[in-house]
């Protein structure tokens, strides 16, 4: 009995974490129409800054999140404007989800390395943003840190949702996703709201590194394992969708702590991959099984 | 009288293919201009390029005094031009409301948008009824109706209306029709209609232009043109083809 | 173009209750048209009435969810698009397309070199011929070494006619040739058809221009909102009153 | 009959014996080891480039298992080797190429159903899979990340010299053969057909090309010649670890392929030299290493579209229709 709790309670935990990081994917694609890999290396940069503001400054864990949030929502900007403006206006003769596949990579190696340039290679510890455990059953047992980790993720993924249906420029982010000439004709300023919303998607997976430094450490190459594990959840949820992203996240979450409890962390990866290698086989566009239009 | 919108040797298409030759076309304030012409002569290619959703290759179009043919499809929005796409051009995935409130997106209209709403549903009790349903679930002739009334959800200086008959059976094409008329004597924008055939313009067009491969060929009143051998020319092929 | 499809009185094309639903929208509505060798079948209609859907059903491009279709007394239902084009369907696309950073010439020898008529081996000095030969009926031979991506409309869209042509088609479907032509070159193309037509090759031909459709077609199906609205000669079209209402508007009914 | 398409003139001929001729007689005269092991480990990541173009560029498949294919090859080869000792090593490698050939046809299946992000999704998992696998080593076919146990390979017991002297011509011929080859590809009805799907899919199929069976064939030979390549590592390097496969050798090797010029016969040779020279040049600054590659690639892809190869070609038409014109104009001047 007692796995099954842990199953349960590891895998809505991971749950949350990989959809903060992956919602934030299905949003740049909703809009943008382009799969943005440098999204590892905003989780990358939310660990450092979590390193930064907990370990060496002492700083108050809620403002290091905000932080994180903010040199994200920067970085993600910058690299909108760098690896995916220029070559809008050009979708005409460039296979432009192809070659923003690979600007976008080429921005995740930029920032990895500049990061190994400055910050060196050694992994660096990072404090959890609050400390001790919660006895949940007998026998298993969740750290406060991790239960933040998941309420943080479930409020902002809320926060994206209310932001999207109730607010102008929610309204303006869906339109564009759906129709961008008509967004355009009816006033929508989207070359000011497509950096914006790559900054906040980065600004996201960010917070969600603050989290997953005090896991996993911060280090050069914290951003490669969520963006495999992000890109295991988009497939699944279907990029247009951001429901569809959030119960593949959960889905994948539960599938790792099974994994986890019952057959051990180093198969865990290769049998999400194996999952998602058959499912693609099968059903070619993820679950949904047809090439997904943007819902968001 | 000045010129509300002013069209002159625009020449405008996509990459390398041309498909509006030197066009030119002036609407006074508070008129409305119809353009006729047979399919892919350009018409929607026209409106694309007012509306700033593509950059013209050459020629000048100015809105009153100032120029826009430069100017980005987002800022001629906030201008006052409300373009009425080809099809509706509706966010399907959004409901009708939804679709409506993003007619007042522009900051100067977005404030009040609350009581815009309520007289676009006064004036067309049809959208309202649909207020809550996703656009996608929407039959053709409530889809044009929406994108009408999303067009009037905003004040504007000049309106582009794209086909608003595409497609539509006889009776929804009554009803688009009378939506236009209510929409000209409320507003009193200046609008630019654009149409593949001659049956419904009679009551809306104050002047009518014919439109073939890429420029105006022709411009006079309705009752003018609707009796002139060159329409039935451009439209019906030379009787004389029939008979052999 | 060698005579292979002689004038033959069967049909070579036959469609029977031909229907494609997307979700509720019946796109095309239970839809019968035949046509034979040498003949040319016009399709008119409003925009959206489901002209090219139709087209893509019989290509392939889509699948039909009801109807019969039947090449040359043989059904094609459920066979791949190449595959319907080696037994003799081809077809040109509203918007002109062809390989865009391949030569004129290499877009003609590829389907040259799966035309009909080709038996045993490849082999590539025949296959180019072919290529060659479609190109100098459509008057682009000048223009072999050329990068696709180069020509102007006119010229592309006589290319996608050079390239259909060169598979030795026994129908070729053609989506708005006239399309966005001037008089002079709705002309040219009218007098390429007609060449076209005369070597035996059945034509079904969707177009808006009224000038050309009512010159070129022998009987034309007015279609709208999916279904047929009228078949018959052009001259009946023309004072049909049904067509006049709904697609050729008042200025039909001011002819007399 | 090829002069209907863009054959090679004469003098492009001269230019490309000359330069066979040159790399044949180099290391008669160069024989630092350390660069030359370099040169040398570069030629069979060449060779692993020319298959990844031929399936990314000119077929226009967007193939991420590409370097999962080139492994396979080198555990199918090192088997042989170690098990089958009978059979002469190059035998042993080709038959690791055909191992991988029939692995990336299998792969192209379900890959070919797909388009666009899907495929380089598909394609990328399956290179995860089998890292992975491979990782953890099942029954020692794969050697871990400890790498491949040592196999005999081509040149058994030689001095380093003559071991690198060795190794460099069978590349260096590999390489020019394989390069004909695709230059021959590309302008064979094979090569057409591949060119014309990638351009536009609907509208070649109507034309009467088997879009899947053409872009099966285009799996197949690249995965062949990737398989090779990874036999040949696996030989000369005397071990083949997992970290081959992973993340950042295959951002290197994208670099290469993208800066080069995607699509063109010798786009992968420049590429690969120009991103192995920068890399031999900052061997002491592992962190500015793939700083510089990814800035490279971000610049050359939004600047340069047509890769080094391709900017130079634009290049020699502007040239060519400067020349032209005055050609022209003459010939009018004469009518």
């Amino acid at each position: 009995m007692t796995d099954i709790v842990a199953i349960i309670v590891n895998g809505l935990v991971y749950g949350s974490i990989y959809g903060l990081v992956a919602i934030g994917m299905t949003l740049i694609y909703g809009t943008l129409r382009i799969l943005d890999m440098s999204q590892g290396s905003m989780v990358m940069i939310g660990g450092y800054v979590g390193w930064w503001a907990l370990a060496t400054h002492g700083v108050n864990p809620l403002l290091a999140l905000v932080l994180a949030f903010v040199v994200t929502f920067v970085v993600g900007t910058l690299t909108e404007l760098v690896s995916v403006q220029p070559l809008i206006g050009r979708r005409g003769e460039v296979d432009f989800e192809m070659v923003t596949f690979i600007t976008t990579f080429a921005v995740g190696i930029l920032l990895t390395n500049v990061a190994l340039q400055h910050f060196g290679p050694f992994q660096k510890n990072v404090p959890p943003i609050v400390s001790g455990n919660l006895d949940v059953y007998h026998g298993v047992s969740i750290s406060y840190h991790e239960l933040t980790m998941a309420g943080v993720s479930v409020l902002l993924m809320g926060a994206l949702g209310l932001f999207l249906a109730r607010t102008r420029w929610g309204f303006a982010v869906r339109a564009v996703a759906q129709d961008l000439d008509a967004a355009r004709s009816l006033g929508v300023p989207v070359s000011r709201l497509y950096p914006a919303t790559m900054g906040l998607a980065s600004a996201l997976a960010g917070v969600g590194g603050v989290f997953l430094g005090a896991l996993y450490f911060a280090s050069p190459t914290a951003g490669d394992l969520p963006l495999l594990q992000a890109l295991i959840v988009v497939v699944l949820g279907g990029l247009g969708s951001l429901t569809g992203t959030l119960y593949a996240a959960y889905l994948v979450g539960l599938m790792q702590a099974f994994c986890e409890v019952e057959i051990g962390t180093t198969w865990t990866l290769p049998i999400l991959y194996t999952a998602i290698l058959i499912i693609l086989v099968i059903r070619p566009y993820g679950l949904k099984g047809s090439p997904s239009e943007a819902r968001l | 009288m000045t010129a509300a919108l002013d069209v002159s040797g625009l020449v405008a298409g996509y990459d390398r293919t041309v498909v509006v030759r030197d066009l030119s076309l002036s609407v006074e304030a508070g008129k409305t201009a119809v353009v006729i012409g047979p399919n892919g002569h350009g018409k929607t290619t026209m409106l694309l390029a007012i509306s700033g959703l593509i950059k013209p290759m050459s020629g000048s179009i100015t809105l009153g005094d100032e120029r826009i043919d430069r100017s980005s499809a987002e800022s001629i929005a906030g201008m006052g031009v409300v373009h009425i796409m080809q099809g509706d051009g509706l966010f399907a995935d959004m409901t009708v409301e939804e679709n409506l409130l993003m007619g007042a997106f522009v900051s100067s209209s977005w404030r009040g948008r609350r009581e815009t709403l309520k007289r676009v549903y006064a004036d067309l009790p049809v959208v309202e009824s649909k207020r809550d349903q996703k656009a996608r679930t929407l039959s053709g002739g409530e889809r044009r109706l929406v994108g009408l009334g999303r067009g009037m959800m905003r004040p504007a200086r000049v309106m582009l209306i794209d086909e608003p008959s595409l497609g539509l059976a006889p009776v929804a094409i009554e009803a688009v029709y009378a939506a236009i008329a209510k929409l000209r004597a409320e507003s009193g924008a200046t609008v630019v209609l654009v149409e593949e055939n001659f049956t419904h313009i009679g009551g809306v067009a104050d002047v009518v232009h014919i439109l073939e491969t890429g420029s105006i060929v022709r411009s006079g009143s309705f009752d003018e043109l609707s009796h002139d051998r060159t329409v039935v020319e451009t439209y019906l092929g030379s009787i004389t083809d029939v008979t052999t | 173009m060698t005579e292979t499809a002689a004038r033959s009185p069967q049909a070579i094309l036959e469609a029977r209750g031909i229907s494609k639903l997307y979700g509720g929208l019946r796109a095309v509505d239970d839809l019968s048209f035949s046509v034979k060798g040498g003949e040319v079948l016009g399709i008119a209609g409003p925009n959206g009435a489901g002209k090219t859907t139709l087209f893509d059903t019989i290509t392939g491009h889509t699948i039909a969810t009801t109807g019969e279709i039947e090449l040359g007394g043989s059904s094609i239902l459920g066979t791949k698009i190449h595959a319907r084009c080696r037994m003799g369907l081809a077809r040109t696309f509203q918007q002109p397309v062809a390989a865009d950073t391949l030569t004129v010439l290499e877009n003609a020898y590829l389907a040259a070199s799966f035309r009909r008529g080709r038996t045993g081996r490849r082999s590539r000095s025949d296959d180019v011929a072919a290529g060659q030969a479609a190109l100098k009926l459509v008057g682009l031979e000048h223009r072999a070494t050329m990068a696709a991506s180069q020509l102007p409309v006119y010229d592309k869209k006589r290319l996608m006619i050079a390239t259909a042509l060169a598979t030795e088609p026994l129908v070729l479907l053609l989506d708005e040739p006239f399309g966005g032509l001037n008089p002079r070159e709705i002309d040219d193309t009218l007098a390429l058809l007609r060449r076209v037509r005369e070597t035996g090759v059945a034509i079904v031909c969707i177009e808006h221009v009224m000038r050309a459709l009512v010159a070129l077609a022998d009987r034309v199906l007015v279609m709208h909102h999916g279904a047929e609205l009228f078949v018959g000669t052009p001259g009946e079209m023309m004072r049909d009153q049904r067509v006049i209402d709904v697609y050729l508007g008042a200025s039909g009914s001011g002819a007399e | 009959m090829t002069g209907t398409f863009s054959g090679l003139s004469p003098t492009r001929w001269l230019m490309i014996g000359s330069a066979i001729v040159l790399v044949a007689l180099f290391p008669l005269v160069y024989t630092d080891p350390y660069y030359m092991t370099i040169i040398v480990t570069a030629e069979v990541v060449l060779i692993l480039n020319i298959s990844w173009n031929f399936v990314l560029g000119m077929a226009g498949v967007w193939n991420f298992g590409q370097l999962a294919i080139y492994a396979l090859g080198a555990y199918g080869a090192g088997w042989l080797m170690l098990h089958q000792t009978w059979m002469p090593a190059m035998i042993a490698i080709l038959c690791g190429g055909l191992f991988s050939a029939v692995i990336s046809v299998l792969l192209a299946f379900p890959t070919l159903r797909l388009f666009g992000i899907y495929t380089s999704l598909l394609t990328f998992s399956f290179a995860q899979v089998v890292q992975y696998v491979a990782l953890n080593d099942p029954r020692g076919l794969t050697g871990g990340s400890y790498g491949y146990p040592t196999v005999p390979g081509l040149f058994p017991n030689m001095s380093q010299t003559s071991y690198l002297r060795a190794y460099y011509w069978v590349f260096a011929a590999v390489i020019v053969a394989s390069c004909l080859v695709v230059a021959w590809l590309r302008q064979s009805h094979l090569g057409i057909a591949l060119r014309s799907i990638r351009d536009s899919p609907g509208y070649t199929a109507a034309r009467g090309v088997n879009p899947r069976m053409t872009r099966v064939i285009a799996f197949g030979l690249s995965g062949f010649l990737a398989g090779v390549a990874g036999g040949f590592y696996l030989s000369f390097e005397q071990s083949f670890t997992t970290s081959q496969m992973g993340l950042t050798p295959m951002s290197i090797d994208v670099t290469m392929l993208v800066i080069g010029g995607l699509g063109t016969v010798m786009g992968p040779v420049i590429g690969t030299a120009i991103v192995t020279v920068i890399q031999t040049i900052l061997i002491d600054y592992p962190g500015w290493q793939l700083t510089i590659l990814g800035a490279t690639l971000l610049v050359i892809v939004i600047f340069v579209p047509g890769g080094v190869v391709g900017l130079i070609s634009r290049t020699s038409k502007r040239v060519g229709a400067w020349v032209e014109e005055d050609s022209d104009a003459v010939e009018a001047a004469e009518t």
